[in-house]
């Protein structure tokens, strides 16, 4: 690890790793901690990290919005969690794989997808998971934690395959590691010493369940004993730190010291500002004034500080910054709900090759359509 | 704990002769079943994801925390198969669990423990432990719904000896049957039509009744072919039932199947010989489907009184496509009405 | 890594003309069949549970490790969804994973990866991201094996749209259609019925071949009455038809179906014109399995030609009971018999 | 807890538990050790304790036997494990409930059940699994780990209806560890702190598959933490020592101290001697001497050699306890075989109420066996 105060975080008399205090870089105002190592980063790479985060969280804004608007489904913000999303993209090789959540909006742009793409299965289009070219990021994992299998699987494939310089990263969260895939999948992490690292975005709820009604476990990252792995506790609001924990966690997957197990748990500790999805009502379950102490720690506004104190960011870079932001959101919508899809799609891709009755059954909905046309469709339920 | 005796219950038949009754929507009869048969019986309890502080995703389980604390409305944490394995375990106790699975997408995980447990723990125990628990989920399209929140897969749970399958389909067999599931000693896979949940409302009375389990209703009386059909589907069937009537004439009677295991062989028979015709409509895809069984059964038991081949539509074989297109996958009375028409042309 | 393009292989029918051959029973001719195809591919991989030292509890991977080593012949830990997630990571990475499951009935721990992901993933990137996989596992009952250990859920598996389904019964086709399977760009569900493993030998060619997916197989020809089954049940079911030839002069065809999913509709159809009566044959429980979706399609296609119901002889509706019962259970020559002549006799 | 070096193992300084050597009462040839103290049992209970043992393991050589014999199914025997199952079922109370798997005999036994009721699943009886009245046993769980969060769901009810004095045992073994419902039971049982006791017969093989291969954590017990609850590891070919940590354990689950939670694992470290079942050739996969080691503490001779050393057996108790054992054995296996089932009861207790279809199907049975007789079902595959 890279980070120097992680060292005094786990004194090597302590045989499990993960209790701890979250490690952190930056303080709540964004400057640097005394005992605190910068990651090697340029001085590009730290504002264009803070663009991203920027991005993500007009994203956000515009996104929610358009769904108000009936323009997209339901949508999953991540505004609080964008600074944890950035920094493990950035942390990412181009080789290396991702696979998100529905939340991970800002991670999968980082490591490469298009913002027309990110919007594509929010307006329902068929081949709104298709990926662009040579982006290794997966198409979103919806059921909960059943990533973290295929996750171990993708790492195991790669290093089977040689690809010693390829590591797979898994997101999740803190409602996920109570599922059995989360178990499963990191116990054979452990067992097969595969090059991958999990990210629990503990972001304290999964819905409307606190993390602490969630499991009776002190931290997140003290689970990882129960794999025989390192579990690491980061501040999820600090980009620099979480960028350092992924970016160590990344290189000892591909290149463990001798003895040392390949892959990591890190438990990034955040807070989900706003509602789980666009369908979701957090006062139902929630204070509204909870979230005061984490929007203390924001990301945005940490590494905003972080930059101006060293004379990296100031008002005009900011206003340029802003009006990239709005002209590509603005462009990325407008393309995306010009597409429309051809109702027939829905029967390409079930197979590598259609079968007679599947052949049959797209004929009989192409002379339904030419018959009655599209609109018969989609009258609604009396 | 109390229980209350089950021959204090009455059926809606009952009921609906001059007892009280609400406006209600079918979340809302869901609910109001709950808060009935909770109030009635200190066993019963309800425990999932969300339901309790947040009154479950649908509002289904909303108020129950505050009547009846949270001992007995419980929020567990993300887990499907500790879910409906606490919940076996539970009724095994003598508790009457309804666990709430957030969409039936999401019952996967919990398929070992309702299959190789729920469903056989009073057969392979010779009646000695039973489970009787309740598990529902919301069910089927229709609502532009994210990915794997559209699954209607009642086939899957049909076909395991030892559980039972409701849908219901209107608000107040919505409350009849979720307090029959409940009262039921057995294992009850219940799947309400999402669909349906607010697109209507209708009287449901307030007193504790049941529908019984096992029972198919004929929504409309007809001659001329029959539509069995559950869920979310009957609706767009009783449209078509009126269209082909105006348009063509057609006679259609439209069967709801509303216990889907075990089947009520008898109501689809009768039918059957009646109009000598018969389409079966549902979401989940043809093949395997439950519209199988039906045609299979009723060849089976009426082959001399069929006079046309008995139609399915259903969803098709591919996964249920993102919203753009689900209009497109479902069954609507467009497709209902031209199956209603070939069977009836044949 | 190194693959083979698949017109180096041949089909069994080629194959069969002039090629060596062995005498194999049908669980050697599965390992046979995997030895040949991790010979030819380095991406195909065998995971699961004992697999490597052990050789799997039925010995169907025996001898592999010491072939082709440990990171290709590989012992997981005991977690069925773990083994088949797993595997769909490793296939979508370009290898050719071939997870056992060691028994059909734990095969529903997995059931979530299998139809949330391996069956959709192909669909749902469209077309980008593909599953190549196979999970094989021993099915079926008729070995006094103890409880959970002889389910035959087929329908589960072919309910899901994106799945394919294959059940072979005897040792040519096991090793024909599983190098298929290996071979196929989808997942497949490779079911093999154990009550078949040893109970007799046939010459196997050594040679590479495929026996295709997708198509069913007429075992004996006949005018009276099509049987339709697969995997264990092919042999009562020819038992059977030898039986009422001599004893009622019956002309029975045994179609083997031998791909489930997708279905060789034109096959099942062709029979089905030839003689208009039909009996199913499946262990599965009667309500709910393949036989309904058989007997509803032969019915939607060939009306006409029915000259009698198609009727189901099945396992009855009730979970396997423990060994002394199997018998009863399982659909026998006996019962088979009598579902032909009432058939014919109707 | 109440042995006295368990303190020893767990200062208060360490955090976390389960990642100690196993707890230990007796020395390798029945000595008590040094710093151990006996658990509270009579003189008759400790010898009491010694039969079930030796009853167990007369139990497995017979049984074997009648496998070889084909008078019953596959068995899965318990030799080297009966100290541990005979020791746990003494420390339950009547009114707590027992949930073993395949191979938990003897727990079963001692916990009420009659050999008889315990060979009735091998020969494959309809009615196999009916546990005799009042006994508080649920019928084995074959599929791995399924029993766990029933466990936790038992304890939870029993917990609701105010039965305080009632906790939930429940056995399984090391490869069990791995699934998902291992995880989600527990993590259940932390979350709602239920009084139930998790034991985990690590007998170092699932199957084929050895321990250090099903998970990559140090020892079975540390993965308690993930769900924060204790974790305890037990020499479990010590019968006093699991005696003691179980009745600990139990009694924490009924009466927890303040801010204790109910839950414990126990992880009871032991030795499959035999096969998995007698279906399974373990020279594919083990070495025939790995064994040795462990029959050096095997649990029958330290608990004799305990008992010897302190008065309590000579001779001629020995001699009229296997007289005791062979005859009880034989009487049962004698009642078990006479027995026969009528085929039709398989429709019994499929639901509470035969539904028409059911009924119809029994029927169609019934008029076969009429017609054709019984044997025409027992024709085999030509
Ligand atoms: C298997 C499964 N069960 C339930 C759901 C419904 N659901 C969607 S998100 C969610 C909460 C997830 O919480 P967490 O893992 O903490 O992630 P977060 O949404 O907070 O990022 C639930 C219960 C699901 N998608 N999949
Ligand atoms: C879900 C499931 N998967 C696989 C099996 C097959 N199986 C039976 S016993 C066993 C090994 C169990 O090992 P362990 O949990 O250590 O218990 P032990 O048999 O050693 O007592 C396996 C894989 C099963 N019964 N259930
Ligand atoms: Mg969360
Ligand atoms: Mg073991």
């Amino acid at each position: 690890m890279s980070t120097q105060n992680e060292a005094d975080h786990h004194p090597d008399s302590a045989p499990v790793h993960g209790t701890t205090d979250p490690i952190q870089i930056l303080d709540a105002d964004g400057a640097v901690l005394s005992n605190a190592e910068l990651p090697e980063l340029s001085d590009d790479d730290l504002v264009a990290m803070y663009e991203d985060i920027k991005l993500a969280r007009r994203f956000d804004q515009r996104a929610i919005s358009l769904q108000r608007q009936g323009r997209i489904a339901t949508y999953a913000p991540m505004t609080g969690q964008e600074g944890a999303q950035v920094a493990t993209g950035y942390a990412l090789a181009t080789q290396d794989w991702l696979l998100p959540t529905y939340r991970e909006h800002a991670a999968k742009y980082v490591h490469g997808m298009d913002l027309a793409s990110l919007l594509k299965p929010l307006c329902g289009l068929r081949e709104g998971y298709a990926i662009p070219d040579d982006v290794h990021v997966m198409p979103e994992y919806i059921p909960i934690a059943t990533q973290v299998p295929q996750a171990t699987g993708m790492a195991w494939g790669k290093q089977l395959q040689g690809e010693a310089d390829t590591a797979v990263l898994c997101h999740f969260g803190d409602g996920a590691t109570s599922e059995g895939d989360f178990h499963e999948g990191l116990n054979f992490a452990g067992v097969f010493d595969v090059p991958a690292v999990f990210v629990c975005n503990n972001n304290q709820w999964a819905i409307s369940v606190p993390r602490e009604h969630q499991t009776a476990s002190e931290t997140i990252a003290q689970k990882a004993a129960a794999y025989g792995i390192e579990g690491v506790r980061v501040d999820g609001l600090d980009p620099l730190a979480v960028y350092a924990v992924t970016r160590a966690a990344l290189q000892k997957a591909k290149n463990p010291a001798d003895g040392e197990r390949r892959p990591t748990l890190i438990e990034a500790v955040q807070y989900r500002y706003g509602a789980h999805t666009t369908a979701d009502d957090p006062s139902a379950y929630r204070e509204e004034d909870e979230a005061e102490d984490w929007r203390q720690k924001d990301p945005l506004d940490r590494m905003r500080n972080f930059l101006t104190n060293n004379g990296l960011l100031d008002d005009d870079l900011e206003a340029e910054i802003d009006e990239r932001i709005d002209a590509q959101l603005s462009e990325a919508i407008e393309s995306v709900e010009a597409a429309t899809t051809d109702p027939t799609t829905m029967f390409d891709h079930v197979y590598d090759e259609l079968p007679p009755r599947l052949r049959e059954q797209r004929a009989e909905l192409e002379s339904l359509r030419e018959k009655y046309g599209d609109e018969a469709f989609h009258e609604v339920l009396e | 704990m109390s229980s209350t005796s089950p021959d204090e219950s009455r059926t809606a038949g009952d009921s609906q002769a001059g007892s009280a009754a609400e406006t209600m929507n079918l979340v809302e009869a869901v609910r109001h079943a709950l808060h009935t048969e909770m109030g009635r019986d200190e066993r019963v309890m309800v425990l999932g994801e969300d339901v309790a502080e947040n009154g479950g995703v649908f509002r289904a389980t909303e108020g129950l925390l505050e009547s009846f604390g949270d001992e007995r409305v419980v929020d567990t944490p993300l887990a499907e198969s500790g879910i409906v394995g606490t919940a076996i375990g539970l009724a095994m106790t003598d508790m009457r669990p309804v666990a709430e699975l957030q969409f039936m997408g999401f019952a996967y995980p919990a398929f070992d423990q309702l299959v190789s447990h729920a469903a056989r723990m009073r057969s392979r125990s010779h009646g000695q432990y039973t489970v009787p628990m309740v598990v529902r989920a919301p069910y089927g399209g229709g609502i532009r719904a994210p990915e794997h929140h559209s699954e209607s897969k009642e086939a899957f749970f049909v076909h395991e000896p030892g559980l039972k399958v409701v849908v219901p389909s209107t608000p107040a067999d919505a409350k009849g049957l979720l307090i029959a599931s409940i009262r039921d000693p057995d294992p009850v896979v219940f799947l309400e039509p999402k669909l349906v949940y607010r697109a209507f409302r209708e009287d449901v009375p307030t007193d504790a009744y049941e529908t019984p389990l096992g029972e198919a209703t004929v929504k409309r009386e007809g001659t001329d072919v029959t539509v069995y059909t559950w869920g979310a589907m009957v609706h767009p069937t009783l449209i078509a039932a009126d269209n082909v009537a105006d348009e063509d004439g057609i006679d259609v009677e439209v069967v709801d199947l509303r216990t889907l295991s075990p089947l009520d062989v008898e109501t689809l028979v009768d039918s059957f010989e009646k109009t000598g015709r018969a389409v079966v409509v549902h979401e989940a895809p043809k093949t395997a489907g439950l519209g199988a069984e039906i045609a299979a059964t009723i060849q089976e038991e009426t082959l001399l009184h069929q006079e046309a081949p008995i139609t399915r539509v259903a969803g098709y074989d591919v996964p249920m496509p993102l919203h753009e297109l689900e209009d497109y996958y479902l069954p609507q009375a467009l497709r209902i009405q031209e199956g209603i028409r070939e069977t009836v042309s044949f």
